[in-house]
């Protein structure tokens, strides 16, 4: 079988359920590949990673992706399993934010990482300053967990859909205590989870055909772990996930973003997050060539 | 023994101490988040309920003593051994790349002190960047390391024990160095007049005199190779070892868990500079060291 | 001149100037240097040799001159070697590498030729204490560029260090404000708060036997501890900004601290202290006038010890949530943009200021402790 | 003479023994002594016997484990704590972070005195020993000699009455001994001191003392006491003179006797 | 007798400088000096005026920076790597992780002679020096004197010809170091072997030595030469005849003629 070396983005979570289901289920055997999954963390960038020739593949965020490819490591997206973003702000009902206008002098909470184009998009978009003077907004750069708003540190706090929320949730918070703002509702989204390989060696027709059976087997795996959330919930617990409820939960909200598993990128939200890069200076020339369409119209007819 | 047994009362005293600070400090701590939760719930409950409260919040700021203690003893005892979930199975992931980081460290430490003892360019010219090495943040470092050495096809163990490499080479870098150059200038005439050749003088005598050095270092460099292999976890996506349950607790906002890692990994650090000082006491009556 | 011209003295006078004469020879028989082209053009690659081939005869001068040849050949040659790569980036062939080895190893004679110099000189001395390890800093770095260039490594695995100097040339004042916040605020703060506490805490365990029983092994035990785990904990009590970075620093400072001023109060030998029993000296007179003295290597290898431990905590805390500034957050953030000349921007700096906090605690340690023989001695 | 003057120190079946991890030493036993003010008294005895240990317990840095001893009439405590004695060690134990005469002044500050006393006793204890001119010096630019001098200096600076003294010149050479011997004998005329003096060397005890105590060792007993008949004036050259050759005698045999060459 | 044997040591117009960092420190000056086989030559002087210095350049431990000097009609360097002495340092010297019989057996190690060689020598030299029975025992359990009586084994265990001692004896009692006196001056008779031999102390001088070579200070100088005229044999008493209570006087002037207290 071929072998693909797949890193993560993040720790084994039903974020990347799909290519765990994947590979339990046989689904990448079928296509006579030999998958490794490689789990991320907090400080490993998966970029770095697949320049050094550590991977095949690589689940990735646009925004870092772009910024690899301007610095000579020439990603380019093949699939975009994520339809929507699952980022948003939330804040608590009882605390002095309750609408965009209310962010003048408050401080939010913002995961960096190549997680941090979103919010400062959002924030030029509303003509904020984030330099925490008094007619702007004060930035912190959040631990990856809710603690800074149980702890009264940050105004609002950026929280996954799938992931932070539920843990603001199990903090004792209702749903009808806090005030969201959605990054895909407020049509501000840039693109999240994608799939990303090397222009180099895509030019070679093996790797490319590697690579279409790969997506296709990945969007079967989504396919079935959308279909299937506890099943795909309990596989990612077999392969080194942590809290089975945590995870359940996380499946369910991960099913919303995937759509109908198609893996197609939409060009609309491409183009928002190009420009997002651009107006921040995060990459200086407008990209050509970051991604195509030709691995998934190939895998999936 | 008498020693221990006059440490006995004053070290349990301080202990007992500590923890009922720790107590009250969680009560404080966890206090607000309580209040919080209480009033969104609308209860009222009296002084009694509140703290029993604190004490027992599933993601506490601080966790209580008594629920580290069980969650330590569950993950301790509890669970199979070879589970992901077992302290003791992490402690040991955690323990192998510490030991081959240490291995390594002082080996490389051993290296660099006899070069800089016996080649006098090495003297004037690698110290001050030993020096410098050691001021670089590590965990800045690390991911980039272990990246780097992925690339290379270097994975699994290595990596995090190159990382505790780095911390641990430098004690035993700078122990040896002096410890090489501890015998008196009356010992080292002796040598020469007795015409030995350089290695004689080095088996003979620098070595012999270095060794109270080394286990010394040794003692310092083991605590810093735990320290290496834990910050390397943290960056090799947190499968397994204490820095992942670390990871994994902050992740979550498991403090009980962070605590416990925490725990497990003091226990570990414990035990490594216990046995490494008890190497060094055998080695040091073996070569007829005068009791304390 | 003929001196240099006779046959006889063609032959190296060391084993670095053989290896690099044969590694020359190598360089000239797999020649040319990189794979492109135009590459180097011919006047430069008879300069490179030139220069290492004077190196290598001058050798038979006397050592000051010898010095000062070895040293502008191999380092010229190895400007000269550099100087052709940049825009060539990973073309470099065999001989390349052959050539750049020749280089070090004249550049490793160089600096014995200067460690064997013992000038008269006192400012001369001092000179040849900065030039020698200076030129093995230097070498790393010229390794470190020929190597990412040469074989042309991905900027974002590995940048070279002239891209790294460019990046810190131009980002002064974000480096700075960095330097601010991590620095000035978070690793004096805790340094001091956690040296001081850790050192009143000694005297305080000195004073009251009970308590240094009780605490000494506590303290040999937690200053074996990996702190590090307990940088999220500081963060969640005391917020983002620098105060729970210099609690990290001072929980990281507090033991060593400890520890070694205890062991330093009971270094002074039994007979001084007995004199100060004979003339019924208080228990404040002793300590201030005997045992502090006598404790003052041991309180500055805390110092030290801490100056470096006080810097790699603040950066660590500083991972796990900061205000948009400052040290650790730069360089977790920069690696996320792929700015990775920006992150060995941070390294660099971080370890300059270590160091520049090492020498200085040193200096003092120096001046105070100028009665220790390990002072005296050199 | 001895039994007239006030007793300075007395012992009476003095004995201590130190536990150590091999089992007790006994380092002193059994014993008796009466020191009478203005004496200069020697102990002599083979290493090890005990001779320090005696001091020691003199100057309450050790405490005796039987037997009751005395000083100026109290117990070693209270003579200590009245500053009652100068000591000086077998090693110099000059603190090397301080110049000479910062080492002369430690006691002198720990005393509390002015400025202007402390400088005045400064210069003249260092001008007694022969070290004006390397005041300011640190000890370890001093000779060996010379660092147990300036040691010597500082136990005078103090200026008890009495003075215990453990072999302070035996690092140092022939010539120079004989120069302070010669100026210690003036000194404890001058001054009426009372000395206590440890030594190894047979004619050093026998020139300088108005009595010399034995000690023999394992455990350290007194075993011969010898008063000497020597007039107080003792020019070197007394060394030479058949009385002193015959006391110096008694005293080798006295030594001899309770001496066995395995240590 | 001196001219007729061979010279084992001969310098002529020694010197040696010392550079420091507050000036040069002339340590030597001027030396003229011839030893011939058999001979025992004591050199005595205030401290500080050169005698280790000069022992240790005869042992080529220090470089002389004027003059010359052979020993065996070698080069100190060719000597030593000859290994043609044995030195015993002022200070005991010995490895705290050997044992005693392991002390005396380094050296031996070092020449590569077999183990049963270096056991019959181990035994030999520990019965000369009465330490017979301590062979396991570690230099921290023996006393001082124990110490350096070990270290004298060590020296002559190596069995060369000449014996360089530097103060052997220092830290002995009187006892003990007649009995050691004793002990080497028979073996020296018995081996016909060439000793230097630096002492503190007159008589120890006068009752060991066929010369006497007086040193004086800053720059070291040779100042007097003493032949002695005492038989070979001497028993112990023979320090309380007048012939050698005049030769003591002889050294005893030459040695305060070039005396300054100041050191
Ligand atoms: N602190 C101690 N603990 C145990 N034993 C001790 C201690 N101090 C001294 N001794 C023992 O007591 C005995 C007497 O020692 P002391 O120092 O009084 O001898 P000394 O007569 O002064 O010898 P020297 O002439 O060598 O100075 C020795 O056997 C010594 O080993
Ligand atoms: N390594 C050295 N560097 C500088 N000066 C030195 C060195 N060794 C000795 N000296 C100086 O040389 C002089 C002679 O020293 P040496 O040790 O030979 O004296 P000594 O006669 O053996 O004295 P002692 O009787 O005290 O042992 C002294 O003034 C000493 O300070
Ligand atoms: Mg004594
Ligand atoms: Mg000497």
């Amino acid at each position: 079988a071929d072998k693909v070396t797949l890193q993560l983005k993040w720790v084994t979570q039903a974020q990347f359920a799909g290519y765990y289901v994947a590979k339990d289920k046989g689904f990448y055997e079928a296509e006579g590949l030999d998958v490794e999954i490689k789990p991320g963390g907090p400080d490993i960038a998966p970029e770095q990673v697949i320049a050094g020739g550590g991977a095949d593949v690589i689940v990735d965020w646009m925004g870092g992706a772009l910024a690899a490819r301007e610095k000579g490591v020439p990603l380019v997206n093949i699939a975009q399993p994520f339809k929507k973003a699952g980022m948003q702000l939330v804040c608590p009902k009882d605390g002095p934010i309750k609408t965009e206008a209310d962010f003048k002098g408050h401080t939010l909470g913002v995961w960096f990482f190549g997680n941090e184009y979103p919010f400062y998009a959002w924030m030029n978009k509303l003509g904020l300053k984030t330099d925490g003077g008094p007619d702007g907004v004060t930035v912190l750069k959040q631990s990856f967990d809710v603690q800074p708003l149980i702890q009264k540190q940050a105004d609002c706090i950026s929280v996954m859909t799938y992931n932070e929320y539920w843990q603001l949730i199990d903090a004792g918070y209702k749903p009808e205590e806090l005030i969201v703002f959605n990054y895909s509702a407020m049509g501000n989204d840039l693109l999240e989870d994608g799939l990303y390989a090397s222009e180099d060696k895509l030019k070679d027709p093996a790797f490319e055909d590697k690579m279409v059976r790969f997506v296709r087997a990945s969007m079967k795996g989504w396919k079935y772990a959308v279909d299937n959330s506890d099943e795909a919930a309990g596989i990612v617990m077999d392969n080194g996930g942590q809290d089975e409820n945590h995870q359940k939960r996380m499946m369910g909200e991960v099913a919303k973003l995937i759509d109908n598993a198609d893996g197609k990128l939409d060009p609309a939200t491409y183009a928002r997050t190009a420009k997002a890069l651009l107006d921040q200076k995060i990459i200086t020339k407008e990209p050509t060539g970051a991604y195509t369409t030709a691995i998934t119209d190939k895998a999936i007819k | 023994m008498d020693s221990f047994r006059d440490k006995l009362i004053p070290v349990t005293s301080i202990l007992a101490g500590v923890m009922v600070v720790w107590y009250i400090m969680a009560v404080i701590l966890n206090a607000p988040f309580q209040r919080d939760l209480d009033r969104r719930a609308g209860e009222t409950p009296d002084v009694v309920e509140f703290i029993g409260k604190t004490m027992s919040q599933p993601k506490p700021t601080l966790p209580a003593p008594h629920q580290v203690a069980v969650n330590f003893f569950e993950n301790t005892f509890l669970r199979k051994i070879t589970s992901n979930r077992s302290l003791v199975y992490n402690a040991w992931v955690t323990l192998s790349s510490t030991l081959l980081g240490f291995a390594f460290g002082t080996a490389l430490g051993i290296v660099i002190a006899v070069g800089i003892v016996h080649v006098a360019t090495l003297d004037r010219s690698l110290m001050p960047w030993i020096i410098a090495s050691q001021t670089i943040p590590i965990l800045a470092v690390a991911p980039m390391i272990i990246v780097v050495l992925a690339a290379v096809g270097v994975t699994g163990l290595i990596p995090k024990a190159l990382i505790s490499t780095y911390l641990s080479f430098f004690p035993v870098a700078v122990g040896m160095v002096k410890g090489l150059r501890s015998p008196e200038l009356t010992h080292l005439d002796l040598m020469y007049t007795y015409n030995a050749s350089p290695s004689q003088t080095f088996w003979k005598l620098r070595v012999p005199a270095s060794v109270p050095f080394l286990f010394t270092s040794m003692k310092v460099a083991v605590a810093a190779s735990l320290v290496g292999a834990i910050v390397g976890e943290l960056p090799t996506g947190a499968v397994a070892g204490i820095g992942a349950k670390l990871l994994a607790g902050a992740y979550y906002s498991q403090t009980i868990d962070i605590w416990s890692a925490l725990v497990a990994g003091s226990v570990v650090a414990a035990l490594l500079v216990m046995v490494v000082g008890i190497a060094g006491r055998i080695v040091d009556r073996a070569m007829g060291g005068r009791p304390a | 001149m003929s001196d240099l011209l006779s046959l006889s003295s063609i032959a190296p006078r060391s084993w670095q100037g053989f290896a690099a004469l044969a590694l020359l020879a190598g360089a000239f028989l797999l020649w040319p240097l990189v794979d492109v082209t135009p590459g180097y053009d011919v006047t430069t690659g008879v300069l490179i040799f030139f220069l290492l081939l004077l190196a290598i005869q001058f050798d038979h001068f006397p050592p000051v001159a010898r010095a000062i040849f070895l040293f502008i050949g191999a380092h010229g040659a190895a400007w000269l070697l550099l100087a052709g790569i940049t825009g060539n980036e990973g073309s470099a062939r065999a001989s390349f590498y052959l050539m750049l080895a020749a280089a070090w190893l004249l550049a490793w004679r160089c600096v014995t030729v200067l460690s064997a110099l013992r000038p008269t000189s006192r400012w001369a001395a001092t000179a040849l204490r900065l030039i020698i390890p200076a030129i093995f800093g230097a070498w790393i770095l010229i390794i470190w560029e020929a190597v990412t260039r040469g074989a042309g490594i991905p900027f974002i695995l590995l940048p070279p260090p002239s891209a790294i100097g460019v990046r810190i040339a131009n980002s002064l004042p974000v480096l700075a404000a960095d330097v601010r916040q991590t620095i000035f605020k978070a690793v004096i703060f805790g340094y001091v708060v956690g040296s001081g506490a850790g050192f009143l805490a000694a005297i305080a365990a000195d004073r009251v036997p009970f308590l240094r029983r009780g605490l000494l092994p506590i303290g040999n035990m937690v200053s074996a501890l990996p702190i590090i785990g307990v940088a999220p904990i500081m963060v969640m009590w005391f917020g983002f900004d620098w105060q729970s970075k210099a609690a990290v620093v001072i929980i990281m400072t507090f033991f060593p601290m400890l520890v070694n001023t205890v062991a330093g109060l009971a270094a002074s030998g039994h007979m001084e202290r007995d004199l100060m029993r004979t003339y019924a000296s208080s228990y404040w007179q002793t300590l201030f006038k005997l045992r502090l003295p006598a404790a003052a290597p041991f309180i500055f290898n805390a110092l030290k010890i801490n100056s470096t431990l006080a810097l790699i905590g603040a950066i660590v805390a500083e991972f796990f949530g900061t205000p948009v500034v400052g040290m650790g957050f730069r360089i977790s953030t920069e690696v996320g943009r792929m700015n990775i000349d920006m992150v060995w921007a941070e390294i660099a700096v971080a370890a300059l200021a270590g160091s520049v906090f090492y020498g200085v605690v040193a200096l003092f340690e120096r001046a105070v402790t100028f009665w220790h023989p390990s002072v005296r001695g050199g | 003479m001895t039994g007239a003057s006030p007793a300075v120190v007395s012992a009476s079946k003095l004995g201590l023994t130190f536990q150590t991890s091999d089992g007790p030493v006994q380092a002193l036993s059994n014993v008796d002594l009466t020191i009478g003010k203005g004496e200069f008294v020697s102990f002599i005895g083979p290493s090890g016997c005990g001779k320090t240990t005696l001091l020691r317990v003199i100057a309450d840095l050790e405490k005796p484990t039987s037997g009751a001893i005395s000083v100026n009439g109290m117990t070693p405590e209270q003579a200590r704590e009245s500053r009652a004695y100068g000591y000086v060690f077998q090693a110099a134990a000059l603190y090397p972070w301080r110049t000479i005469s910062r080492n002369v002044a430690l006691p002198l500050e720990i005393m509390g005195l002015s400025k202007a006393e402390q400088a005045a006793r400064i210069k003249r204890t260092l001008d007694l020993v022969n070290l004006s001119g390397f005041e300011q010096k640190y000890p370890w630019q001093l000779s060996g000699g010379m660092q147990q001098r300036a040691s010597i200096a500082r136990a005078l600076a103090f200026d008890a009455d009495l003075l215990l003294m453990d072999e302070p010149f035996g690092a140092l050479d022939e010539i120079v001994r004989d120069h302070l011997n010669e100026q210690l004998l003036e000194l404890w005329e001058r001054t009426n001191k009372t000395i206590c003096f440890v030594t190894h060397s047979i004619p050093e005890a026998v020139y300088l003392s108005t009595r010399i105590i034995v000690m023999s060792p394992r455990p350290g007993r007194v075993s011969d006491v010898i008063e000497s008949t020597l007039p107080k004036q003792r020019p070197l050259d007394i060394r030479e003179t058949p009385e002193f050759l015959a006391i110096a005698a008694r005293v080798r045999d006295g030594l001899r006797a309770g001496h066995s060459y395995d240590d």
